[in-house]
């Protein structure tokens, strides 16, 4: 349903228009540049329209992508065809970005040709394009220049892929490997709210089930989880902890009626790297590093910070790769810190500085101080700046192997293929900070 | 001569000869020389430049055997067809010729292209190897055939419903190849839509070929489990449309639609979704009370956790908004459906202004009085950001609260004037606003703050402000000693002052003089002298009914301008909910981020887009 | 290492981001290095600094915290830190930052160095951001230096003193300057020193405290027009020539004094009689310069009270200047035609069609001009011919354009309409064609008029607007009444100007609309033949208003309001239909808006009173036009 | 009298900026925004002068770049064409067949001329060569300061 299509650069300038329906004049999109471009980015909603005409956008590197429609349609469905066509991009050339694009303009317009038509999304699977796309990408060498004289099956490959199993668009026949091997990596981000009397006010666990496939033919797999629910459904006692998820996604793969009539998750999958599933739990976590901070001004010319963490984690795990981002004034000067553990940095480019800690094991606590110097004369203009800056929250980033702080667990992972192999399933936890946020006074 | 700039190796400006060029090229036997200069030409399309004058000689390759070669030149046409019509016609031999390739991907391509060139001719030329790519073996083929259906349909509506094309697209309806399915859905769907009121004229014209038979529905809701992603979207709006026969049948589908919402990509969840209300707002409400809450009660169990992941960590910022604008909605209908769930909306300092403001709205419709302690500290640390727009909506939502939560009044007052105490301007006049609105809602309760208020008189510029200040002093002008020393401070600007804020003064010196007409009437007299003076019709209307109001029958005045008042409404109006049973039947479309009727802000809605 | 980055190492790291989030971070890191190396004060780096923050505020970043270090640097003894700080101080700083009080004594040293380049610098920076206060200060300085025999410092002495009287605008500040050249401004050889000095004075005489000045000035006269003279007839090139044409910009300067000179004495006019013919007629108008010379003399011309011959040229240069290609010389001959018109109307008359097709250009600026032009040329005698062209351009003209046009088209038509008919019926057709774009105050105004008019204009513009609403208001519930589309009806209501007139009218009339049409008039034309024909009955009325007041597309207060007291008086005129126009006002009663829900409270209960107060809503008196004597003409 | 001076690219990147009535920095980029948007990809034929609040803008584009003068609406729009015209052929000259990176790089130099240029917003010499003399003599004393070094920019 989307009439048209634009990459667009950072000044407006449209580097690759496709028209799809003809409903809608090329110019159109001088409305958009004239929005987006003239007005701040940031006052612009994602979705907005025009004389009838809507535009929906999103911004990656230094380029705009997108789409025009005039039919009442629906709008994420557009979204995320955009999202899904710089994934694909990003399997063709290194770095999605205006230079790339302009270097592999051929290949985009057929690649546009293919992923959609008359506005309606078709393949976006890089897996699968890549079988007939026809074009040299700028970086990678995909098929020889063939003539269908000499080659004639180059042609015909989508077919083999679409007709082959009962619409697996993700996954071609035909696949060999000599070892048969299956990656899991088990990554949880929390997100955490804490106001500045270090109340959390939301804490929410969002987690990826993130796979990679090594696997021969077409293998169905079966994996088994300490899913709370399904263990309620089915009547039997769990060994050890369940877990309760509030919400599951899956990746297209896996068979949803089957899910739903008794939680099984059997799927085929796409060959090599992909998300296979994601979930979310609401539950309360209690914040795995607390952060307290004090700041001093003395006078107009000094400020000081006081910093004090406190990891509440076991003492048995240890968190990796720890920084503390402490916002400061944008006009700052003449930094100085006193730290108990690791390094601290002044970020002008974040307007913050970062005390960092490469390993920072659990139960522990530790403490910073750091000076800054203030300019005499301040902007005034930016004093409504500057008070924005007094709002800008603590963030906290770090890493816990070996951990999932949901208790998350993979119990079996079945690899069931008609020739018989035998498959190995690596699988690894993590628990990471996600959106974590912690509000200064 | 001055300020030579540096180009870029593909887009340099045209040099005169430079087309000469590239016709040599183009008509030269190298391959390689061929390619290179269409691709030159593209390029140069892409930047806008007129390239039509080498349509002759980039069409001459289509007959290539390199397919790359091909492809290149069937862009080319498809992009030029638009202004060159004609020219584009005399290929339709060669397309032809091309749709009956040994490669099926040839045969598409053909197909494609073909049904693109947007010119009523074409479509007599295509009509022939449509119908047999419909029912080619291949099912590349058959799919893109499914959606050039619905191109031609554009171009020529007529041929497409007398020449039988509705009937096979109704046939791949039962494709053995989902993608085949979802491509017909969406054809269909589109066909439907695009049609309009007219409807759809069949071949056969007893049977409107875009309604769905039973068991087409049934064959749909099977090809979902096997559809891509797009093609479960495809399918799922295709069958949004479609008016189920019995409740047997519409609880089926929507059983079918439930595993959906599990789905990982945002738009199958949402038109999941669609479906579900849609469901709950046609059958939901034909069933008896009881069952009717129990359906509405298991539907939002199933839905809430989906929609709730749309707005969370994981997913990008432009479809939270999305998923933020729809879910305002279906809280206006099924309030319970996120009870317990307000701490996801919280605002965080990294969000987009675009999401502050749409979280802020579901915090207010969320509120209730076991989350107003917490709501309201929000909105305090809220009303002290930068953006004004957000600012002002946090101050409108704290009054809002206070309207809404009866029990939390007196502290939202208290937050209120704490604020107003900022004297940070928009605040003071913002927080006037509001506070107008909660005195309408509860008179006579609240009144002690409004020597507070009086402070800030000289403060507000802006029209609402003021005219809600004057209100103010008006309504309650027994309990302000000095109503009339205050009223007479904006009587003297009267004649620069905006139209509302000279209506309220009208009223509010009216009322003042029926309340204290002993010392008011010289007052009250040159109000009305202005009003009946001026040339605003409607002022003067105002002023002159008053006027002779006060002249036939005080008493009546009395009762008439100091009538009491219903409190403000704060439930949807009647208006508000006939737009709401329009909006809900349009969730995940453009309709439901813009809350707005589709007719609205697509002129064309109803009509062809031809 | 960073701060030790050069000038040009900063500009390219700057140039290499790709995004503007790369840039903010190059930037806000080498600010973050130059905040912290101004704190440590390294001699070395402080020219370089400042460089790098001029380029930085020139990107649009915040450099505040670095305005001392240019007060520093120009207190330096060395003329390349000088030079920096100086350039530092008018780029980063302006008048209004306090930290420029600091520089005052710096400032005066400065003029007096042994260096004219030192003294150019502190002369810049007077001329260019120099407050009030700093320009009281520094006067008697400035004036010493007019006296410089260096023509360098002069001509910048001479627009610090500009700047001075721009900004302490008192009657002896002129008079020192004035009184300083009354005698010598043209005795001056160099061109710089001239045009400055010129431009000076030019400025200087037009101020309130320069009027007084003009007598001794005028005696410059034969002076500036030989000037002026030995300039057109030159035949040797000089350094300043531009394509052959002897120094344009002192040329114009000499223009623009004799204007000042001229204006309003006949003596100074006849002296320069001669030298503007020679100008007009000699000067080389194939270039741009030449036309610029020829733009300026017309100006001159026409300003004064000149010679009817003189006029007669200048305005046939502006007929040449309209035709030709370019389009500045098209842009500047409307632009001053339109000046002309009150004076010559007969000789812009001549060019009325060029200037109409003027408004379908393509190029804005020259649509703008042409729509003042167009404007100014109407008059009693062309309103019927012109008001229909710029009524028709209005159904093409851009959005934005609209809003100015349909504003131009109510202001003369109020002024020129032959007749209250016309007048009337021309706006109806304004506000039909485009009443989303029409302001209130035109719509008010005709409502005055209509509200003076007799019965029978009354009746006629009554069922003209309920034609028109019956045809395009929202449909629904199946009102009978309606025909018209969705589409119509989105647009209808967008015209929220047309909407209130409608309304207003509706309920003043509401007995002439459901009565007879009152014979008599011959005027058609926006209501086409179908007028005569509406009669509706009351509860129609009603219907339709009902169907408005609910439908999605009028949310606005403004006209729920209006609505309301269409209502009320249809109430009054036609008792039948009290209770359901009383059940409609309920519905507001508990309005969110103000104005609202006081009417809906209001009228709900004033209804029932209704027979009690006779006359409450009779028929409004007209309205007087001595009430709208200050609004009138402010649209 | 001329507002202020922009020289702005092709990309809407500014490339010198000269205010001649205070404004904050804010009012700058709103000017700088709507000049951008006016001016940049406007066709040459169609006429150079823009109206812009109570002002009017003249433009004129010399290969990548935008000159834009901004003069009340009473001021001879032509002349101030030529005023634009006689800055650029001295930055020519004194550059030697100037390009946009001489300007950028060298963005201080070109504020150090247009100095000699205008003033107040008015301009101060009608003679290029009056011009190009007073800036090489500067920069001849930047040379033999003493203590250069301390001075030097790049």
């Amino acid at each position: 349903m989307a009439s048209a299509l634009f990459i667009v650069d950072m000044k407006g300038k449209p580097l690759i228009q496709r028209n799809y329906r003809g409903d809608m004049p090329s110019t159109v999109i001088e409305y958009f540049t004239q929005r987006v471009i003239d007005e701040d980015e940031g006052n612009i909603k994602p979705v907005f329209e025009h004389n009838g005409v809507t535009f929906a956008y999103v911004r990656h590197n230094n380029v705009y992508f997108v789409a025009a429609t005039r039919l009442n349609g629906n709008i994420s469905m557009l979204i995320i065809y955009l999202y899904r066509i710089i994934e694909v991009f990003n399997g063709y050339f290194d770095k999605v970005e205006e230079e790339s694009i302009r270097d592999n303009f051929v290949m985009i317009y057929e690649l546009l040709d293919e992923m959609m038509d008359f506005g309606y999304p078709q393949f976006t699977e890089t897996g699968i394009l890549k079988e007939y796309i026809t074009q040299q990408g700028y970086k990678l060498k995909l098929i020889d220049d063939d003539d269908l004289q000499t080659n004639p099956n180059k042609a015909a490959a989508p077919t083999d892929t679409i007709t082959g199993q009962g619409g697996i668009t993700w996954r071609k026949t035909g696949i060999k490997y000599r070892k048969n091997e299956v990656f899991l990596d088990v990554v949880e981000s929390v997100n955490l709210l804490v106001n500045s009397n270090g109340d959390t006010l939301h804490s929410e666990i969002q987690g990826t089930l993130k796979m990679k496939t090594h696997l021969t033919g077409m293998p169905e797999l079966k994996l088994g989880l300490n899913d709370k629910l399904l263990f309620e459904n089915t009547g039997r006692r769990a060994k050890g902890r369940t877990v309760d998820l509030e919400d599951i996604k899956f990746h297209q793969c896996v068979k949803l009626n089957r899910f739903e009539s008794d939680r099984t998750i059997s799927f085929i999958p796409p060959d090599g790297e992909f998300d296979l599933m994601s979930y979310r739990l609401n539950t309360k976590v209690k914040p795995m590093i607390n952060v307290e901070t004090q700041v001093e001004k003395y006078g107009t010319s000094r400020i000081e910070y006081m910093v004090k963490i406190k990891s509440q984690f076991k003492k048995s795990s240890t968190a990796n790769g720890v920084e503390i981002v402490v916002p400061v004034p944008l006009d700052a000067d003449s930094p100085g810190f006193k730290t108990s553990t690791g390094t601290a940095r002044y970020a002008p480019e974040r307007d913050a500085f970062v005390w960092s800690i490469k390993v920072l094991p659990g139960g522990k606590e530790y403490m910073m101080r750091a000076s800054f110097g203030l300019p005499t004369i301040r902007a005034t203009e930016q004093s409504e700046v500057a008070a924005a800056n007094a709002k800008r929250p603590i963030e906290v980033k770090f890493e816990i192997p070996y951990f999932t702080v949901s208790g998350f667990q993979v119990r079996y992972l079945k690899v069931v293929e008609r020739s018989g192999y035998e498959a190995l399933p690596w699988v690894r936890y993590i628990t990471q900070s996600g959106d974590y946020q912690i509000r200064m006074n | 001569i001055f300020f030579r700039a540096p180009m870029s190796k593909f887009f340099q400006t045209t040099k005169k000869g430079e087309t000469l060029e590239l016709k040599e090229e183009l008509n030269s036997e190298s391959k390689d020389k061929q390619k290179n200069a269409i691709k030159k030409v593209i390029a140069s399309m892409t930047v806008g430049r007129d390239v039509s004058s080498l349509f002759s000689d980039v069409t001459r390759l289509i007959s290539t055997m390199s397919i790359d070669i091909k492809k290149l030149v069937y862009l080319y046409v498809m992009s030029t067809a638009k202004s060159q019509p004609e020219k584009a016609v005399l290929l339709a031999g060669c397309f032809v010729r091309d749709s009956q390739h040994d490669s099926p991907l040839i045969r598409g391509l053909a197909i494609r292209t073909m049904s693109a060139v947007n010119v009523e001719k074409m479509a007599d030329y295509l009509a022939d190897p449509l119908k047999r790519a419909l029912r080619d073996s291949d099912p590349y083929v058959r799919k893109t055939a499914a959606i050039a259906v619905a191109k031609m349909y554009t171009i020529n509506r007529t041929k497409v419903e007398e020449g039988g094309f509705l009937d096979i697209l109704q046939e791949l309806l039962c494709d053995s190849n989902p993608t085949v399915v979802s491509n017909a859905v969406a054809a269909l769907t589109e066909i439907r839509e695009v049609s309009g009121t007219q409807g759809i004229r069949g071949a056969d014209s007893n049977n409107d070929l875009a309604e769905f038979k039973p068991q087409t529905v049934h064959t749909l809701l099977n090809a979902l489990n096997e559809a891509s992603e797009w093609g479960q979207v495809y399918i799922l709006e295709g069958l949004s449309g479609y008016d189920a026969k019995t409740q047997e049948e519409a609880d089926l589908i929507a059983e079918r639609i439930i595993p959906r919402l599990q789905h990982g990509n945002a738009a199958v969840v949402l038109a999941g979704v669609k479906l579900l209300v849609q469901y709950l707002e046609t059958w939901g409400k034909r069933a008896p009370a009881e069952t009717r809450q129990e359906t509405i009660r298991k539907f939002c169990s199933k839905m809430a956790p989906p929609l709730v992941s749309l707005i969370s960590g994981g997913q990008e910022f432009e479809i939270r908004y999305v998923a933020l604008r729809n879910i305002t909605l279906i809280i206006q209908r099924f309030p319970d459906l996120l009870a317990n769930q307000m701490k996801i909306f919280f605002v965080k300092y990294n969000d987009p202004i675009f999401i502050k403001l749409e979280k802020l709205d579901i915090m207010l419709a969320l509120v209730d009085a076991s989350t107003v302690d917490v709501c309201l500290s929000e909105f305090l640390e809220y009303a002290s950001e930068v953006d004004v727009e957000f600012v002002r909506k946090s101050v409108r939502a704290i009054g809002r609260t206070a309207i809404k939560v009866e029990q939390a009044t007196q502290k939202c007052i208290d937050v209120l004037l704490q604020l107003i105490k900022t004297r940070i301007n928009y605040v003071v006049q913002e927080a006037i606003i509001v506070i107008k609105d909660i005195f309408r809602k509860y008179p006579n309760q609240y009144e002690s703050i409004i020597g507070a208020l009086c402070e800030n008189l000289d403060t507000l510029d802006e029209p609402d402000a003021k005219a809600s200040m004057i209100w103010i002093i008006g309504e309650y002008a027994e309990r302000i000693e000095n109503a009339d020393e205050l009223l007479e401070m904006f009587i003297e600007t009267f004649d620069e002052e905006p139209m509302t804020v000279k209506l309220t003064i009208l009223t509010s010196m009216v009322k003042l003089f029926l309340k204290r007409p002993g010392d008011t009437q010289e007052l009250l007299q040159q109000v009305l002298k202005q009003a009946s003076e001026s040339d605003i019709p409607d002022l003067r209307d105002r002023g002159f009914m008053y006027w002779r109001l006060l002249s036939a029958d005080p008493e009546a005045a009395k009762e008439v301008v100091l009538c009491s008042k219903e409190s403000i409404d704060e439930a949807s109006s009647k208006h508000d909910t006939d737009l709401l049973d329009e909006l809900l039947m349009h969730i995940a479309s453009l309709a439901s981020v813009y809350h707005k009727p589709p007719s609205s802000f697509l002129p064309d809605y109803l009509g062809t887009t031809a | 290492a960073l701060q030790n980055q050069k000038l040009r190492d900063l500009i390219r790291s700057v140039r290499a981001c790709k995004t503007a989030a790369d840039e903010r971070a190059v930037i806000s890191k080498e600010c973050a290095a130059i905040r912290t190396s101004l704190k440590e004060g390294n001699e070395f780096l402080r020219a370089r600094n400042v460089a790098k923050l001029m380029y930085i505020h020139m990107l649009g970043y915040p450099t505040q915290f670095g305005q001392m270090e240019c007060i520093n640097l120009i207190t330096s003894e060395r003329y390349a830190e000088k030079r920096v700080g100086y350039l530092g101080l008018m780029v980063l700083l302006d008048e209004k930052q306090e930290v420029i009080t600091l520089i005052e004594n710096h400032l005066k040293k400065d003029l007096q160095d042994q260096n004219q380049y030192v003294q150019g610098l502190a002369l810049s920076a007077i001329a260019n951001i120099s407050s009030e206060d700093m320009s009281r200060g520094l006067s008697s300085e400035v004036l010493n230096l007019l006296n410089s025999s260096n023509p360098y410092i002069r001509k910048k002495a001479a627009l610090c003193a500009l700047r001075i009287i721009r900004k302490v605008q008192t009657g002896d500040m002129v008079d020192m300057f004035l009184d300083f050249f009354a005698t010598n401004l043209l005795n001056e050889r160099n061109h710089g020193v001239l045009v400055s000095s010129i431009a000076l004075v030019v400025e200087g005489l037009q101020t309130k405290h320069g009027l007084k000045l003009l007598p001794p000035y005028r005696l410059l006269v034969p002076a500036a027009v030989r000037m002026l003279k030995n300039l057109v007839m030159s035949s040797y090139g000089m350094e300043q020539d531009i394509n052959g044409v002897a120094d344009p910009f002192l040329q114009v300067k000499l223009l623009q004094l004799l204007r000042v000179l001229g204006t309003g004495d006949r003596k100074s006019c006849d002296q320069m009689n001669d030298v503007l013919a020679q100008v007009a007629t000699n000067t080389e108008s194939s270039k741009n310069c030449g036309n610029a010379i020829l733009y300026e003399c017309v100006i001159t011309i026409l300003a004064m009270d000149a010679d009817p011959g003189l006029r007669v040229l200048a305005v046939n240069i502006l007929g040449r200047f309209l035709v030709n290609r370019d389009n500045n010389i098209r842009y500047v001959a409307l632009n001053t035609l339109t000046q002309v018109v009150s004076k010559d109307l007969q000789a812009v008359q001549r060019h009325k069609n060029t200037i109409v097709d003027c408004l379908k250009d393509v190029d804005i600026s020259i649509r703008r001009r042409a729509l003042d032009l167009t404007y100014a040329l109407v008059n009693s005698s062309n309103v019927r011919l012109l008001v229909p062209d710029l009524i028709n351009y209005l159904s093409f003209a851009n959005n934005d354009f609209k809003e100015d046009l349909t504003t131009k088209i109510c202001f003369v038509v109020e002024r020129y309409a032959p007749s209250k008919q016309w007048h009337i019926d021309t706006l109806i057709k304004v506000l039909t064609l485009a009443g989303y774009y029409v302001s209130e105050t035109a719509g008010n105004k005709l409502l005055v008029l209509i509200s003076q008019s007799e019965p029978a204009l009354q009746s006629y513009c009554v069922k003209v607007l309920w034609g028109v609403m019956a045809n395009n208001a929202p449909m629904q519930n199946g009102v009978a009444t309606l025909e018209g589309s969705e589409e119509d009806a989105v647009s209808y209501c967008r015209k929220e100007t047309l909407l209130v007139v409608t309304l207003w009218c509706i309920g003043e009339y509401c007995n002439l609309l459901c009565g007879e049409a009152i014979g008599g008039l011959t005027l058609t034309e926006s209501g086409g033949q179908d007028w005569q024909k509406y009669q509706p009955d009351p509860l129609q009325v009603l219907n339709v208003l009902a169907a408005l007041l609910q439908s999605h597309y009028v949310i606005s207060g403004i006209i729920i309001q209006h609505s309301m007291t269409t209502l009320l008086k249809l109430a009054g005129c036609f008792s039948e239909v009290r209770e359901s126009c009383k059940a409609l006002l309920q519905r507001f009663t508990s309005h969110r808006e103000l104005e609202v829900q006081q009417r809906a409270c209001e009228f709900a209960v004033l209804i029932d009173h209704l027979d009690a107060c006779p006359g409450l809503t009779d028929k409004m008196p007209p309205i007087e036009v001595g009430g709208s004597e200050q609004s009138s003409g402010d649209y | 009298a001329i507002q202020f001076v922009l020289l702005i690219s092709r990309q809407g990147k500014v490339r010198l900026a000269k205010w001649y009535t205070p404004m904050s920095q804010k009012e700058c980029q709103k000017a700088v925004r709507d000049v951008c948007s006016m001016v940049i990809g406007r066709p040459s034929k169609l006429c150079n002068f823009l109206e812009w609040k109570e002002f009017k803008l003249v433009w004129k584009r010399y290969a990548s770049l935008y000159f834009v003068s901004c003069i009340e609406k009473t001021d001879n729009e032509l002349i101030h064409l030529e005023v634009i015209h006689h800055f650029v052929e001295i930055l020519d000259r004194y550059f030697g067949n100037v390009c946009e990176l001489d300007l950028i790089f060298n963005f201080h130099k070109a504020y150090y001329i247009l100095e000699e240029v205008l003033l107040c917003g008015e301009l101060q010499e009608t003679s290029k060569k009056a011009i190009l003399r007073v800036i090489s003599c500067q920069e001849a004393l930047l040379d033999t300061t003493p203590g250069a070094a301390l001075g030097a920019v790049e």
